[in-house]
């Protein structure tokens, strides 16, 4: 056996692939990193992703580094992870890429939920996966000259350089299959709360086929982080890489830091965050809710449920002094204490919000025309779920079993009760029962940590963090998994920080849930899937066509389809 | 006939409309427990929106034009509706000018939308135009049975001359139906909903023209709402003195508004397939009720 | 103006911004009262509500949002902190800037946001109207309620520059040891936070100031203790040990 | 039964708990900077002008992302998170506070240095007195490293002589 494959799951991995597995290294109790050749990497991830027995395998992230200031090397980590009771494991797949030759076998066909991470080492570091099927800019804006890669260590993080950018090389979209007509959706569209573009490929009202472009919200916070910030001002970015899930990643960067620093966090601090993270929940589910509504012209619903939301901002603004950036997480613990007058704010909240909440479910669920614009929209299967490593309610909705909490256990879900619901439907209803239901699990959630809140201090002394050390943190955020990668530098600083938001790995699936439905539905079915763009950092989508017999031309449906780009 | 009999009406129409469009959005406010905008929020709006130069994407003529000649048709149907003892004008025959003029606002929208190579326009057009198709005979329908039982083609006539029958009261349910639907209401407005295609058709159209269109729209909801009330308090109020039928007609209209903007608030929009099935079938079943009334019962 | 129908124009933002704009539509704050409307177009718009920091991605497309608004008013809205000033993003390599803003300067008022677009539009010879600008991160709904209240003139402005000389060399002495102090504070920081560690150790200055003896000083303590949260009273207990442990080693100087 | 709230039409006060913008207290202000370096938007600058022998300690709410990082460093308690939240203005300058506060000259070369009168001042206090003589370390303080380099070189070079003549 190799030194260090002290788990069930790593040794059958290592005895699979025997010599080929070089170095086996434990980072931290739950995490295994294994070195391999670049040209294994496709076959070990494949192997672990398609372990049927092994439960919800799950592709969690994929780092590319720049390590050559400290070994002269590139480096590229999948992340895989395994879910729904098999065990909290998390196996790194990890090899070096000389610069002189940065391609590797790309995981993609295997696995197409590597897609986007592919693109990105690609956009960001310049590595080369072989036979990826789509290597377009994913990440960087179309006017970025081609061959520079702002994620390597010899790029400055305040050099923004520009190409002469014209109309003819745009982002190459895809062309339209036979017989359908172009349906732009956004970057600015009313139902889009955040700019993306997508490229609706429509036959009548009918969806045939998507394309789009992301990314409009790629602000540079890794880059930023790594030379600007230090580890205490990293979580404030952390926190507005998404302003509704924003604590989800704080907590999330914190709790990669204090792993890979060996900080121990005070108990009473883990509480203290696991109660801001379901109050956090609570405020986007209900907002999701109201919005799918919207979008599904029931303004009354929408109204209602931002009504009976408030109460938790009010809650969130007397807990931590802002309504939605929190401010609670600094590494190694809370940055305020839950008094006991705020812990009576916080029942007197729920107990209000419990009743109104089913009460809003219930008129919601018996409005005849809501419920037939959902039922049976935007189905995703379960298999498309799992192909795209889809995360989160949007998930959890397509019947697969996972939760961060509860397969993962991080702060003081451990000591906590709750359930986990999943659906198989996979259509627009069942998200929304899945959001609902998580919010009274939500709320028992709160009740409990409230009832077992212990004493002690909120935030722990620590005196340095090593450097070059890596780990992961991890959390499951309002939309699913946010996994965190870090690895420490000098001098207060992060060496790699990679943020893998929750709609980073469900928006590829979302062109499988829309084909097939109608341009009306589309707008629908994206919130569903409750896209954060911002959290992604980078996003743009397509549409349909209209049921004319004229086929527009391509020129035209440029003009008309570039109107608000 | 002299001119006031046309100018008083054909402005108070006008006026109203946007109050009316006012009203609705308080009532709505209510529904879900807000403040709401002022009664003349729509006013405002329209002054706002009159005084502004428009952006024009084409140099179609059509799409200039449209707004106006939806205007103007909205209008024209005004004029052969009864206000009280007065109707503007009323002829022989009128009902089918009434609808054809009704029916030509939904075709200046259609041509609009289908002036601009955008693809929201045209999908704002296109629904318009299968919501036309499939809710125009049930409004020709309905207005027939009643054309049938009074004997009479004149809209202002018709009210007063109809005899009580099962028919009837099935005929006035279908044509509550019809100016539900024709008028764009929730969950019927699939054309011009914001959050899927951007207001359809009106997507492109900007300051004055905008402006003109929206009051077009209003003014062809206000039409039609008293259409419908028209047929049900002109009957139950033959002999009254005209100012009274008047103010009924008003109540009738305020009323129906109030209801139907109350069902509004209570539903989300249905799909465009959805309403056109739902159409189809009030359309099978207004056929029915066609067979019925030509029994004579 | 009674009437404000408004384009919601994210050029990047987390979406902080955007849920309190809803909010702000929603029953408790109704900004339909003062005739806001948010519209699915901009050519039906007088004003943007801008959000974020300007990505270059976004750039463009806001750039044609904004030209495809009526040239009169269009007003710029910028709420948030990153859509006045570019935010904690402000010198990313996403983020746009005007070249002679550059990207490491002390300028102030700080630049970014919005307005590098506006200052573009306005080199262009495009017509832009006024720039309200909204700071916060994000900005509570009644701030942004404020903001466009402020733009209808339904309310003064409460803010202006502020500039202070601080010549003289009085920084103020608290009634305890500052050294001792600052240890407090740092300790407490880590029991229940600055936020309200700063507030005990306030509270407890003020005891020393009122007390004329340890006695006395005890028996205050145990009265607020009495009457305080607990965590505030064990935070209380703590700062009397150490006070005077310290006053006991002799630390107290004249 | 509207919920609306009358806001902006009535004046409403943030709760107690509400990080609203924060605000720079000239009176205790002694422009050591720690804010800055906790700022995460580089919302606070320190911008010394040696020429002058001024420091600014600038503040742009504008630019402030309300963390209250600058109020949990602040050694004096200048810098406190205020209610406030009406800040919405046309013009970016209303945004701006500046502190302007005096370097210390150094008395050996006539330079300005790095530090202000009231670090010194506010030193002086911390500084255990029965450890330190305070006339000392204030003329010390007065004088520029680099001059403290040169004078303590030739300290070493007096000592060296005293040692090997």
């Amino acid at each position: 056996m190799i030194e260090g494959a002290d788990e069930k799951h790593v040794r059958e991995v290592c005895e699979r692939f025997g010599e080929r597995i070089k170095r086996v290294e434990r980072i931290a109790q739950n995490q295994w990193l294994l070195l391999v050749d670049k040209n294994d990497v496709r076959e070990v991830v494949s192997y672990v992703i398609n372990r049927k027995d092994w439960g919800e395998t799950q592709l969690s992230t994929m780092v590319g580094t720049d390590e050559r200031p400290i070994r002269g090397r590139f480096s590229i980590i999948y992340w895989l992870s395994l879910n729904g009771g098999e065990g909290d494991v998390f196996i790194g797949v990890k090899a070096y890429l000389r610069e002189e030759d940065l391609s590797y076998p790309s995981v993609t066909p295997e696995h197409p939920g590597a897609s986007w991470y592919e693109r990105e080492v690609h956009d960001l570091l310049g590595i080369e996966p072989e036979d990826h099927p789509d290597l377009r800019r994913l990440v960087l804006p179309d006017d970025w000259p081609y061959g520079v890669y702002p994620l390597r260590k010899d790029f400055d993080y305040t050099d923004s350089p520009r190409r002469e950018f014209t109309e003819e090389d745009k982002y190459p979209y895809r062309k339209p299959p036979e017989g359908t007509v172009v349906h732009p959706l956004g970057p600015y569209h009313v139902a889009l709360d955040e700019p993306g573009h997508f490229r609706l490929f429509v036959r009548g009202e009918e969806i045939v086929d998507v394309d789009y472009r992301l990314f409009y919200q790629h602000r540079g916070i890794e880059k930023i982080a790594e030379r600007r910030l230090t580890y205490d001002q990293v979580n404030f970015i952390a926190e507005r890489i998404c302003g509704i899930c924003g604590s989800s990643h704080a907590v999330a960067y914190a709790q990669a830091i204090e792993t890979a620093g060996g900080i121990e966090v005070p108990e009473r601090a883990a509480y203290i965050r696991t109660v801001m993270l379901e109050i956090e929940r609570l405020h986007s589910h209900i907002l999701n809710l109201g919005l799918a509504c919207h979008d599904a012209g029931f303004d009354t619903a929408f109204m209602h449920a931002f009504r009976i939301r408030e109460p938790v901002m009010w809650l969130a603004e007397r807990l931590t002094g802002n309504r939605k950036t929190y401010g609670m997480v600094l590494v190694g613990g809370a940055r305020r204490d839950f008094l006991d007058y705020r812990k009576g704010l916080i029942e007197k909240t729920l107990k209000r919000l419990k009743e109104e909440f089913r009460e809003w479910v219930d008129s919601t669920l018996s409005t005849g025309t809501f419920v037939k614009r959902c039922e049976g929209v935007g189905v995703l299967s379960y298999r498309d779920a799992k192909r795209w490593s889809s995360v989160g309610p949007w998930a959890r909705a397509s019947g697969r079993n996972i939760d961060v909490r509860r397969d993962h256990p991080y702060a003081a879900y451990r000591d906590l009760d709750f359930k986990v619901p999943v659906y198989r439907e996979g259509d627009v209803l069942a998200r929304c029962m899945v959001r609902a239901e998580e919010v009274f699990e939500s709320i028992w959630i709160i009740e409990q940590a409230l009832d077992q809140m212990p004493g002690g201090d909120i935030l722990a002394d620590y005196r340095e963090i090593p450097a070059r050390k890596e780990a992961l943190g991890y959390v499951e955020a309002p939309r699913g998994e946010d996994v965190h990668y870090v690895m420490t530098g000098d001098e207060n600083t992060l060496y790699r920080w990679r943020v893998r938001a929750s709609t980073y790995n469900n928006f590829p699936s979302l062109p499988d849930a829309l084909r097939g439905n109608t341009i009306a539905d589309a707008p629908l079915i994206i919130a569903s899937m409750d896209p954060c763009y911002s959290c992604t950092e980078r996003l743009q989508v397509v549409d349909v066509n209209t049921g004319r017999v004229t086929v527009v031309k391509e020129e035209e449906l440029v003009r008309g389809c570039c109107r608000w780009e | 006939m002299a001119l006031w009999e046309i100018i008083v009406p054909v402005s108070l129409v006008l006026t109203i409309a946007p109050i009316l469009d006012g009203m609705g959005r308080k009532v709505k406010a209510k529904v879900q427990m807000r403040q709401g905008p002022p009664i003349l929020q729509t006013w405002y709006d329209l002054t706002s929106l009159l005084s502004m130069e428009p952006i024009l994407p084409t140099d179609g003529l059509s799409f200039r034009l449209a707004p106006y000649v939806a205007l103007a048709s909205a209008v024209a149907a005004a004029t052969v509706l009864p206000y009280g003892g007065l109707s503007p004008l009323r002829f022989s025959g009128d009902f089918f000018v009434f609808l054809y003029v009704v029916a030509m606002v939904s075709i200046a929208y259609i041509v609009a939308g289908f002036s601009l190579p955008n693809t929201y326009t045209n999908a704002g057009a296109n629904r318009e135009m299968m919501m036309v198709l499939s809710i125009e005979p049930v409004l020709g329908v309905a207005i027939g049975i009643l054309a049938i039982n009074s004997h009479s083609l004149c809209l202002s006539y018709m009210p007063l001359h109809l005899h009580a029958s099962p028919s009837i009261f099935l005929a006035i349910g279908l044509l509550a139906y019809a100016v539900y639907v024709e008028g764009g209401f929730v969950p019927f407005d699939a054309a011009e909903a914001e959050t899927e295609i951007l207001e359809g058709t009106l997507c492109e159209y900007s300051g004055r023209l905008l402006g003109v269109f929206k009051w077009a729209l209003m003014v062809k909801r206000f039409v039609l709402l008293w259409l419908l009330g028209s047929f049900i308090v002109l009957p139950l109020t033959k002999g009254f003195p005209g100012w009274a039928v008047f103010l009924l007609q008003l109540t009738a209209v305020l009323a129906i508004y109030f209801a139907v903007v109350t069902v509004e608030a209570h539903n989300a929009r249905l799909r465009i397939d959805q309403a056109i099935r739902m159409n189809t079938k009030v359309f099978l079943a207004s056929l029915v009720v066609l067979l019925i009334a030509s029994l004579g019962w | 103006m009674r009437s404000v129908w408004v384009f919601h124009l994210d050029t990047g933002a987390c979406n902080g911004c955007e849920i309190e704009l809803f909010d702000a539509l929603t029953p408790y704050y109704d900004a339909e009262r003062f005739g806001v409307k948010l519209v699915g177009s901009p050519r039906h718009a007088h004003a943007v509500l801008a959000t974020g920091p300007l990505t270059r991605q976004s750039y463009h497309a806001a750039k044609e949002v904004i030209k495809a608004m009526p040239p009169k008013p269009r007003i710029i809205i910028a709420i948030g902190t990153c859509a006045c000033s570019g935010g904690i993003f402000y010198n990313g390599y996403p983020i746009h800037r005007r070249p002679e803003d550059g990207r490491k300067g002390s300028e102030y008022p700080r630049r970014g946001g919005i307005d590098e677009l506006v200052r573009d539009l306005r080199d262009e010879g495009e017509p832009v109207g006024p720039v309200m600008y909204i700071p916060g991160c994000p900005p509570r709904p009644e701030e942004i309620l404020y903001g466009i209240a402020l733009l209808l003139g339904l309310v003064e402005k409460r803010v202006r520059p502020e500039e202070h000389e601080a010549a003289g060399l009085e920084v103020g002495r608290p009634p305890i040891d500052e050294r001792l102090r600052l240890t407090l504070r740092e300790r407490l920081r880590h029991v229940i936070g600055h936020f309200d560690a700063d507030r005990v150790l306030e509270d407890f200055m003020g005891l020393v100031s009122r007390a004329k003896d340890e006695e006395e000083l005890h028996r205050l303590v145990e009265d607020y203790r009495s009457r305080k949260d607990e965590r505030l009273g064990a935070c209380m207990e703590l700062i009397e040990t150490e006070y005077l442990r310290w006053k006991r080693g002799g630390g107290e100087r004249s | 039964m509207g919920v609306t709230l009358r806001y902006p039409f009535v004046s409403i006060e943030a709760p107690p708990e509400y990080r609203g913008v924060p605000h720079i207290d000239p009176e205790l202000c002694i422009g050591c900077g720690a804010c800055v370096n906790a700022c995460p938007p580089d919302a606070l600058m320190r911008i010394d002008d040696l020429k002058n022998g001024t420091r600014e300690i600038v503040l742009d709410i504008g630019r402030c992302i309300r963390c209250a990082r600058c109020e949990e460093v602040c050694p004096t308690g200048a810098v406190k998170m205020t209610g406030r939240f009406e800040v919405a203005s046309l013009d970016r300058r209303d945004h701006v506070e500046v502190v302007r506060l005096r370097l210390v000259r150094c008395e050996a070369c006539g330079e300005y240095t790095d530090y202000t009168e009231r670090q010194v001042v506010k030193a002086l206090q911390i500084l255990p007195e029965e450890e330190y003589d305070a006339e000392e370390i204030k003329a010390y303080s007065r004088i520029c490293r680099r001059c403290r380099r040169k004078l303590s070189a030739l300290g070493a070079i007096e000592a060296s002589r005293r040692f090997a003549p």
